[in-house]
């Protein structure tokens, strides 16, 4: 087709066209191919911008990181007892973000939701990269890195081992599986696809895609040994993510502070996750359906079921949520209670409720058909989402040091200074950037299973048309 | 016996190939055995595969094993690993300390598993691989295509069962 | 042990860079070296020195005058950290922080290490033949008229005994010695009174102490023996009660049973009150003369209560306490001293002990010295009020200083440097160069306290006699830095060569004199043994029993209380100088430890702050951290505000000790030196500065500064048990295993 | 058919487990340092110390295995102190003052230079632990020498290896935490006599400071 | 060799700390004592940590940020409750030493990932700055928020020429990125120790002090080896009745049946703080007195 025709098209749907129109399903196949090949060719301008932006942001985390690095963490106003800070914080936040990819394409994999193949792909891969940076944070956050390897359990020189029984080595641990297997899981899905770009690609990108789609051919026993090996894993990948942020809610459950010691952490955590993971899907969708030219394949039919979906788990965060603040209210801590009191009326009252209005109140406005079928609004709303859930991150960790056992010790508005921010500011343009190289590098659409969708889609119809021979 | 030559057929619907196939396995034509015949299609299709015979995968044994092995090592490591360390005492817990060992192991047990899963997937690829390099690049856009592998002298009968079932296009290599 | 310094020198040599060299790699290199450092190696060292293992000196510590006996432990040839002497009657084995911290002034990276001598203008460095010529020159006899000054601190010891030398020979024409936070008041009217400066006072002995803001915990005048004795006066069979008085809590204050705020300058007034109240019992009715009775008579509870602020019942309640806990004690410190009839208040406190009987008990006259010559001379500011007189008439002729800071301890209507700089000559000895050094012509290296040998002589003594004995626990530091002792002995021989040339240095000097003190202690010891015991014990103690007080000699004029003064408009606020443990004079500020450990009070570091009751600051609108200008008629500061519940709300606190202009990185540029916005009032029969009769006003900058403290948000436990308390009638504390007293 | 893929996928996994655990025990380990390349400390440790040259080229070997001079004799502050530091000058002298024979040999001359000049030697460190160790020669020596009755040379060889045959002593075992605590585990005699055994204190606190 | 490790002293690997006596046959165990009645808040300890410890001097405006190094810091508190109630402090200030509380069932130890903080034989909580690698969960985790961490480089900045020379050869000068507190001297106890060993002993009672317990003008601080009965420490919590490996004494039960009986004397002073949180300090502080006849 045309560009011209392409541009009109488009221009339409930035007028925000009423009626969504779903993936079309005499689409030739042909054009499958054709349409996400050539998103690894020329993306809209805004792709750059994008990119450069994200570049120029992780440059400057990098330059904080390596001031901090070379001074000592005190540069980063950190303190007896805000010993955390940011660093933390925004680690649980990552952490959360990388679960939605796995829920759109390992849980609804299972329950054959078709609606998602489409995006699970950039889903997948969000997980990957999210977890990588979460990865960085806790170098980022130690006061030692260069001795990072302390943590990792192998037999050394000094018959030392790590300490089994920190929930900083579960951890370690549950990140180091969960990447691995999100990793391969992506990898492993997309085989069949780098065999399409193989097939497509010239000079030095085809060897590129040869050597990944290891010598895939289509063959029946392939397939049928790559379905049951992804299902396998798939199946697999679900505890496992669970485990992750529950260990991660472990990490303050386990301890003893007041507002951390708390059993309905875990679930907590988890559901919070679901959301800010759902919510950035959202922001992306939005971003690669438009810089990609995807309207055809993330359509609005599909980006109102995230929004439900979204909402779903928005209405399971801020129950548990709720729960908790209950848990406490009407539990026998005294001092736990003093610290939700606090966190409600301290110096981060403002914080604390607004995160309240962000995460339980904006979602409503998923709700409503004119508002989730409109692009710009969603976007706004999905960022606003991804702050809420930042916010709460912020107010798990800070206020509990602020306002801990121990008088003395109170802390008064403390607040983290500009290296801080930096890094934090950094880790985003570090995402985007893996993000955005990944989406050009590789389909961000999965053909393959596009093409499954359409062929059951047209199964169930009576008069059976022959394939469309290609256009 | 003289080597084998490959023939490929494409066709642009499921059901032909299917009934391809069918008639190939009817067919009396010596010089080929069904499991030389292999089906290239764009997506995954069972019902048209389940029409070369039963052709059984395994792969889940092996994330068993994999299951297995990672939680019983797993936990026996980490608590030999804590036993040997000095004997560290650390208040209010035991040396060996059975939940979080659990937890630790569980992340184990299914990293393991998901290790041999993948593993076992590559060797059966790698063992069902084809010799022929027979292949055409429209299979991975709409094209479903059956790769014979038979005795020379079968290939020109195969060639006209399949010619006679309208294939779009057909290569041989000896 | 060693005996002769000499052979201690050359142990204490450091050869070889390992101890802190290798301790500062902390966590560096991770495993082991080989041929990157040397081995501490020796020539030939004492048997007892090994390396790796510590060997402690007995030595006494200078920081303050109280004399405590010190223990160094000494490793590799340096001296790493002092203890308290368990042979030491003062500190019994004990230490304080300003005592600790000595250490750090003798590496202070700011040390003086050549003489400076001033050429067009400014300080330069010189050699010591030059600057002994000048020193010769100044304190040559001469036709000449015009005194030649020697300004020291408190002195005691052979120091003040050459000294004296100094001015008999008449190298000097007198000998002043000047104490910024001096207790001429006490002296004199006790002086007056019971024909003693400074009687003793045992607090361990009193069943109950009522204390005038006496602040003897903290920075009184000897703060680790008084510790002692408090341990002991709080452990007793009977819990001793101590009742404290005073306008602004001191540390003392702070560990009181009951602490009552006064409006300042009227505790005199509150001592009459309680005299009347006590002399109503017939018991007590005859131990004062009529005459005073007549003068006590008109204080009655109301009117006590209505000039000092303290509520009525308080007064019946603490006499009967007084009176039912015989032998009691009551006790003055600097507040009371430092008004215009400063006399008056000390004198009507002093006579609550005559009434209370417990004169022979509590009070006592201190045992006689051997060596009275030794004793210790206080310091007085009057002394440097006159020489200052001395100084703006041009009557100076060289002035030498030692052991004191007149130039920033002196409040700016004095004018001090200027007419410091009407003196031709002007020489100081400092260890670094504070701001009477930077004013001098002539500044000399001194060695710090741990590179010098001296004796010390405490006053107020209350366990026989000593005297304590310094020695150098390491080998100075620099090789042009000489021991005071040592110069003013070069002068001796200059001018008295026969009588002194028999001492080739200070050390000499004082062994000798020490082995003439042998029959008063050892007379069977042989000399060099007598010594070493000497060097090694630390002290050469007494056992003298303490002698009774002569009766009381007072008259009506003596505690006549003036009617405090009305309220004033331009200055509505009372000035309360703190001394606080940590600055005391100013002298510790150039110390890092010092600076950095919180104020016990305020719990504030690296500052001047000033210190305000919340209510007050509620009425003015304050917050705490407001920068606030508090000015006086003689000049004004700025401080931030700290809100403290331990001050009468007519007044203000600000510590005394920082806002030095040179005196070392540690003390420069930090807070403000509060002394110099004094006004010139002056205690009526001693001519002692009124330390806290300024009145000054409060103006807000409308700037907020956060203070450096310790303290979070909360000074409140919030509901947690960290500090419980218990009413004394609830804990049996014999029943308690015995308390160790060490 | 399903026998055989197992038995392959076996095989292959077997390979897979330390295929993943070479890159974790590949983490940058502190330790290795000093020695020519391939040079082997008597333990087995790839660790042999770097020849360190000494101000005067003391020849251990003639004390210790002509003279047979014990080594404590010199080294007397080791029984004594956690440090054993270096014998001091005045010790060298001891003798070396009434031996005439050696006088006029260059080591011995310049022995006697550093005496006239009454400057300590700047002996080397050649076991310089690092700094955060707490380690007690005292003990070891009261433990292995005087407790258990071990030879001298035996108990010191332990940790400095046979100096006694060295000319200035040079490191010849890996003084690294394994190292230590391989023998800490060990259970050793309490002494001479008795059966008892025990082992050394496994606190990190013992030699962490 | 690691697996039967494991069968052979399985019990042994499962023994729950704190137990009741559970230093009766060990030679040592640490502990302290503390009379706030006795404390004048005078800060002379704080100075003997800083001279023994080589803390470092942080300076003014780090200070202010919170970064300050003080192992045993002194508070000051004005009252018990949650505002303040009177408009002077009648009763004087309260004062309290608060430094590691050596806890029995400390929570910086078990989080700590790499083990670089222990559990010793003698009852301490060990860190090992050299394993550290500063994630400072251990810090977060603690109750009494007495660890401190190396914010910056302090050997660089902390003590300029000749101070250095003060620094204590015994004690590791900590360097950037580790955390460090309070550990009762360990150097001072080791050395004692070693020589008992030596001269085939136990150490004696009061032949080791902590900095601040030997500094400590009032003798307020008490420092001794409680699994030695016969010494003042162990005698002292035995008279208080604080049982190490109790969460609540039974004593202060009894306290408050007395005090509902109105039966307020023969109380018994000793108290542990935040003793309520399971941590099992080995802290015991004494209640302060005053008197109430004033």
């Amino acid at each position: 087709m045309s560009d011209t025709f392409e541009e009109k098209e488009v221009a339409v749907e930035l007028r925000f066209q009423p009626k969504p129109k779903d993936i079309d399903e005499d689409i030739a196949w042909a054009q499958i191919n054709g349409d996400v090949l050539r998103s690894l060719e020329r993306p809209r301008p805004l792709y750059w911008v994008i990119f450069f932006g994200s570049l120029a942001l992780f440059l400057w985390g990098v330059y904080c990181e390596i001031y901090q690095y070379n001074t000592g963490l005190g540069v980063a106003d950190l303190e007896n007892p805000q010993v955390w800070g940011l660093y933390i914080a925004t680690f649980i936040f990552w952490i959360g973000m990388s679960h939605s990819g796995t829920l759109l394409s390992a849980i609804l994999h299972i329950m054959h939701a078709d609606w998602r193949k489409p995006i699970y792909r950039f889903a997948e891969a969000m997980t990957t990269f999210s977890l990588m940076t979460a990865g960085l944070f806790v170098l980022v956050h130690l006061g030692r890195v260069w001795q990072f390897y302390y943590v990792v359990a192998y037999p050394n020189e000094r018959w030392t081992w790590p300490n089994f029984s920190s929930p900083l080595v579960w951890d370690a641990t549950a990140i180091g599986s969960y990447l691995t297997t999100s990793v391969i899981f992506l990898y492993f899905g997309m085989i069949p696809d780098l065999a399409i770009c193989r097939d497509n690609a010239t000079g030095f990108r085809r060897t590129f895609y040869r050597a990944l789609s290891i010598g895939w051919r289509g063959t029946d026993r392939q397939w049928s040994n790559f379905r049951v090996t992804y299902l396998t894993i798939a199946c697999l990948l679900i505890p496992l993510a669970v485990s992750v942020h529950s260990i991660v809610a472990t990490d303050f459950a386990v301890s003893q502070q007041p507002g951390w010691h708390t059993t309905s952490f875990p679930p907590y955590f988890v559901a919070g996750a679901l959301y800010s993971g759902c919510a950035a899907i959202i922001t992306l969708f939005i971003i690669l359906r438009y810089t990609f030219r995807f309207e055809q394949y993330m359509t609005i039919p599909i980006l109102e079921k995230l929004c439900k979906l979204t909402f779903a788990i928005s209405m399971v965060w801020t129950y548990l949520n709720f729960i908790e603040y209950a848990a406490v209210w009407y539990g026998t801590d005294e001092f736990a209670k003093q610290s939700l009191i606090y966190r409600a009326t301290g110096d981060y009252a403002w914080w604390w409720w607004s995160m309240n209005i962000l995460g339980s109140v904006v979602p409503f406005s998923l709700t409503l058909k004119r508002l989730r079928t409109n692009i710009p609004v969603m976007l706004v709303v999905s960022i606003l989402l991804n702050l809420g859930m930042w916010i709460e991150r912020f107010m798990i960790v800070t206020p509990t040091f602020a306002h801990g056992y121990y008088p003395w010790t109170w802390t008064q508005g403390w607040w983290p200074d500009w290296v801080q921010v930096g890094i934090v500011l950094g880790s985003f343009g570090w995402f985007n950037m893996l993000f955005m190289l990944f989406c050009k590098i590789f389909p961000s659409v999965s053909m393959y299973e596009v093409k499954e969708m359409v062929y059951h889609r047209r199964l169930p119809r009576k008069n059976l048309k022959p394939l469309p021979a290609e256009g | 016996m003289a080597k084998n030559a490959y023939i490929l057929a494409l066709f642009g619907d499921f059901e032909v190939a299917a009934a391809t196939i069918a008639a190939l396995r009817e067919s009396s034509i010596p010089g080929f055995k069904m499991k030389d015949v292999t089906l290239k299609s764009p997506i995954d299709h069972p019902e048209c595969a389940a029409e070369l015979g039963p052709r059984p995968v395994y792969i889940q044994i092996f994330s068993l094993m994999g299951a297995v092995l990672g939680s019983s090592l797993g936990f026996l490591g980490i608590s030999s690993a804590q036993a040997n360390f000095l004997r560290q005492p650390r208040g209010g817990f035991p040396i060996v300390p059975i939940p979080p060992n659990m937890v630790i192991t569980y992340e184990l047990f299914i990293l393991t598993s998901v290790f041999f899963t993948i593993t076992a997937c590559l060797i059966v690829w790698r063992k069902h691989r084809v010799q022929s390099s027979l292949f055409d690049v429209q299979i991975s856009v709409d094209k479903i295509g059956i790769l014979v592998k038979a005795e020379p002298p079968a290939i020109a009968r195969i060639r006209e069962l399949f010619t006679k079932y309208h294939a779009l296009e057909i290569s041989e290599s000896l | 042990m060693s005996g002769s310094g000499i052979s201690r020198r050359d142990f204490m040599q450091i050869v070889g860079l390992g101890g802190a060299s290798a301790a500062l790699a902390g966590c560096g290199n991770t495993s082991i070296e080989s041929g990157a450092e040397l081995v501490e190696s020796y020539v030939q060292p004492e048997n007892f020195v090994v390396p790796g293992v510590g060997v402690y000196y007995a030595s006494t510590c200078t920081q303050c005058p109280s004399a405590c006996g010190i223990m160094g432990r000494v490793r590799e040839g340096r001296i790493l950290k002092l203890e308290g002497n368990p042979n030491s009657a003062i500190s019994g084995g004990k230490i304080c922080g300003l005592g600790q911290a000595a250490v750090q002034r003798h590496y202070s990276p700011d040390r003086l290490t050549v003489p400076m001598i001033r050429k067009s203008g400014e300080l330069k460095q010189s050699s010591w033949e030059e600057a002994m010529t000048l020193l010769t020159n100044a304190v040559a006899p001469a036709d000449k008229a015009g005194r030649r000054v020697i300004l020291t601190g408190p002195a005691s010891g052979h120091e003040q005994v050459l000294l004296r030398a100094l001015v008999e020979a008449g190298a000097a024409t007198d000998h002043v010695v000047f104490d910024a936070l001096s207790t001429a008041v006490a002296a004199s009217v006790n002086r007056r009174m019971f024909g003693v400066d400074d009687p003793v006072t045992m607090i361990d002995r009193a069943g109950v102490v009522l204390s005038f803001g006496d602040d003897f915990l903290g920075a009184g005048e000897s703060p680790v023996a008084a510790a002692r004795q408090y341990a002991r006066f709080r452990r007793g069979a009977r819990r001793g009660v101590l009742v404290q008085v005073e306008p602004r809590m001191t540390l003392t204050g702070a560990n009181a049973d009951r602490w009552i705020v006064i409006v300042p300058g009227t505790e005199g007034v509150f001592a009459l009150g309680l005299a009347r109240e006590l002399l109503q019992r017939k018991e007590a009715a005859g131990s004062v003369s009529p005459a005073l009775a007549a003068v006590i008579e008109p204080y009655t509870q109301a009117e006590v209560s209505r000039i000092t602020g303290v509520r009525g019942d308080h007064i019946p309640r603490i006499a009967s306490l007084l009176w039912e806990h015989s032998p009691t004690l009551v006790l003055a410190g600097r507040y009371p001293q430092g008004h215009a009839h400063g006399s008056q208040n000390m004198a009507a406190i002093g006579m609550l002990n005559v009434i209370l009987q417990n004169h022979g008990k509590t009070v006592m006259r201190a045992a006689e010295l051997p060596f009275p010559q030794l004793a210790p001379t206080a310091g007085s500011f009057k002394a440097l009020r006159d020489l200052n007189e001395a100084m703006a008439a041009g009557q100076c002729r060289s002035i030498l200083m030692h052991g004191s800071n007149p130039v920033y301890s002196a409040p700016a209507f004095m004018g001090f440097a200027d007419n410091l700089q009407k003196v031709p000559f002007k020489a100081a000895w400092v260890t670094e160069l504070d701001e009477t050094a930077m004013q001098c012509d002539l500044v000399l290296p001194l060695l710090s306290s741990l590179e010098d040998f001296g004796t010390h002589v405490a006053s107020n003594q209350s366990d026989g006699t000593e005297i304590s004995i310094q020695q150098p626990l390491m080998e100075k530091l620099y090789p042009q830095t000489r021991a005071f002792g040592d110069v003013v002995l070069d002068l001796l021989r200059k001018v008295k060569p026969d009588s002194y040339k028999s001492f080739p240095d200070y050390y000499a000097y004082l062994k000798s004199a020490v082995i003439n003190a042998k029959p008063a202690y050892d007379p069977a010891a042989g000399d060099e043994e007598f010594w070493e015991n000497a060097l090694s014990a630390g002290v050469l103690h007494r056992e003298a029993s303490l002698q009774p007080l002569p009766g009381m000699q007072a008259s009506p004029e003596m505690i006549h209380q003036p009617e405090p003064a009305g309220d004033d408009l331009q200055y509505p606020f009372r000035l309360i100088p703190a001394v606080t443990p940590n600055m005391r004079d100013g002298r510790p500020a150039s110390l890092p430890w010092l600076q950095e450990s919180p104020d016990p009070l305020t719990t504030v570091v690296w500052d001047s702050w000033a210190e305000l009751h919340p209510s007050t600051a509620r009425a003015m609108q304050i917050r705490e951290g407001d920068v606030l200008i508090l000015a006086s008629a003689h000049g004004s500061v700025r401080a931030k505000a700290y809100l403290f519940p331990g001050i009468h709300p007519g007044a203000v606190g600000v510590p005394i000790g920082q806002g030095h202009e040179s005196y070392g990185r540690f003390a420069s540029n930090v807070g403000v030196n509060v002394l110099k916005i004094l006004d010139p009032i002056f205690d009526r029969d001693t001519g002692e500065l009124a330390l806290y009769s300024t009145r000054v006003s409060i103006a807000k900058t409308g700037q907020n500064e956060r203070i450096t403290k310790d303290e979070g948000p909360t000074t409140l436990q919030q509901d947690r048990k960290l500090v419980a308390t218990l009413a004394a009638d609830q804990v049996d504390l014999t029943k308690e295993t015995p308390f160790v007293i060490r | 058919m399903l026998k055989w893929s197992q038995f392959r996928a076996w095989r292959l996994s077997v390979l897979l487990v330390p295929l993943l655990a070479a890159p974790l025990a590949a983490a940058g380990e502190p330790f290795q340092q000093g020695g020519p390349i391939g040079s082997q400390t008597s333990d087995g440790y790839n660790a042999l110390g770097p020849v360190v040259t000494q101000p005067i080229e003391f020849p251990h070997y003639i004390h210790v295995e002509k003279m047979g001079i014990d080594c404590l004799y010199c080294h007397t502050y080791a029984r004594r102190s956690a440090v054993s530091g270096i014998p001091r000058l005045n010790k060298c002298m001891g003798c070396h003052q009434n031996i005439e024979s050696v006088k006029d040999k260059p080591r011995i001359k310049k022995l006697f230079e550093y005496w006239e000049k009454q400057q300590a030697i700047p002996w080397k460190k050649v076991h310089d632990l690092p700094d955060f160790v707490r380690f007690n020669h005292e003990r070891h020596i009261q433990r292995f020498i005087f407790d258990q009755e071990r030879p001298t040379r035996e108990a010191c060889g332990y940790c400095h290896g046979d100096v006694g045959n060295m000319t200035t002593a040079r490191r010849v075992k890996a003084i690294s935490m394994g190292w230590c605590i391989s023998c800490h585990e060990k259970d050793h005699k309490v002494d001479a006599v008795s059966l008892e055994t025990s082992h050394g204190p496994g606190d990190c606190w013992q030699c962490h400071k | 060799m690691s697996l039967d490790n494991l069968t052979s002293n399985w019990s042994k690997l499962r023994v729950k700390r704190p137990q009741p006596d559970q230093y009766k046959d060990a030679p040592y165990k640490w502990g302290m004592v503390i009379d706030l009645d006795a404390c004048t808040g005078c800060n002379a300890c704080t100075a003997a940590c800083y001279a023994e410890n080589n803390l470092p001097v942080v300076g003014k405006h780090r200070f202010l940020k919170g970064q300050a190094m003080h192992w045993l810091r002194i508070e000051r508190y004005w009252g018990e409750g949650t505002e303040s109630t009177q408009e002077f402090p009648e009763r004087g200030a309260q004062f309290l030493p608060m430094m590691c509380q050596q806890c029995e069932a400390a929570p910086c130890e078990i989080v700590c990932p790499v083990g670089a903080t222990h559990h010793t034989p003698d009852g301490l909580n060990s860190q090992v700055y050299n394993r550290c690698i500063g994630s400072r969960y251990c810090s977060a985790n603690c109750p009494y928020k007495v660890r401190y961490f190396n914010w910056f480089n302090y050997p660089e900045s902390a003590w300029p020429s000749p101070l250095e020379q003060q620094l204590n050869p015994d004690v590791t000068v900590r360097s950037k990125g580790v955390m460090e507190k309070c550990t009762f001297c360990v150097q001072r106890l080791t050395e004692a120790k070693d020589r008992a060993r030596t001269e085939k002993r136990t150490v004696r009672d009061g032949e080791v002090l902590t900095a601040c317990a030997q500094a400590c003008p009032t003798s307020a601080i008490h420092f001794g080896n409680m699994a030695d009965s016969s010494s003042a420490v162990a005698r002292m919590w035995k008279a208080q009745q604080v049982e190490l490996s109790a969460d609540r004494q039974a004593k202060d039960d009894q306290r408050e049946i007395d005090e509902q009986q109105g039966k307020t004397d023969g109380v018994l002073r000793g108290y542990r703080v935040l003793e309520q949180l399971r941590t099992y300090p080995s802290v015991v502080y004494l209640e302060r007195i005053r008197s109430s006849e004033v």
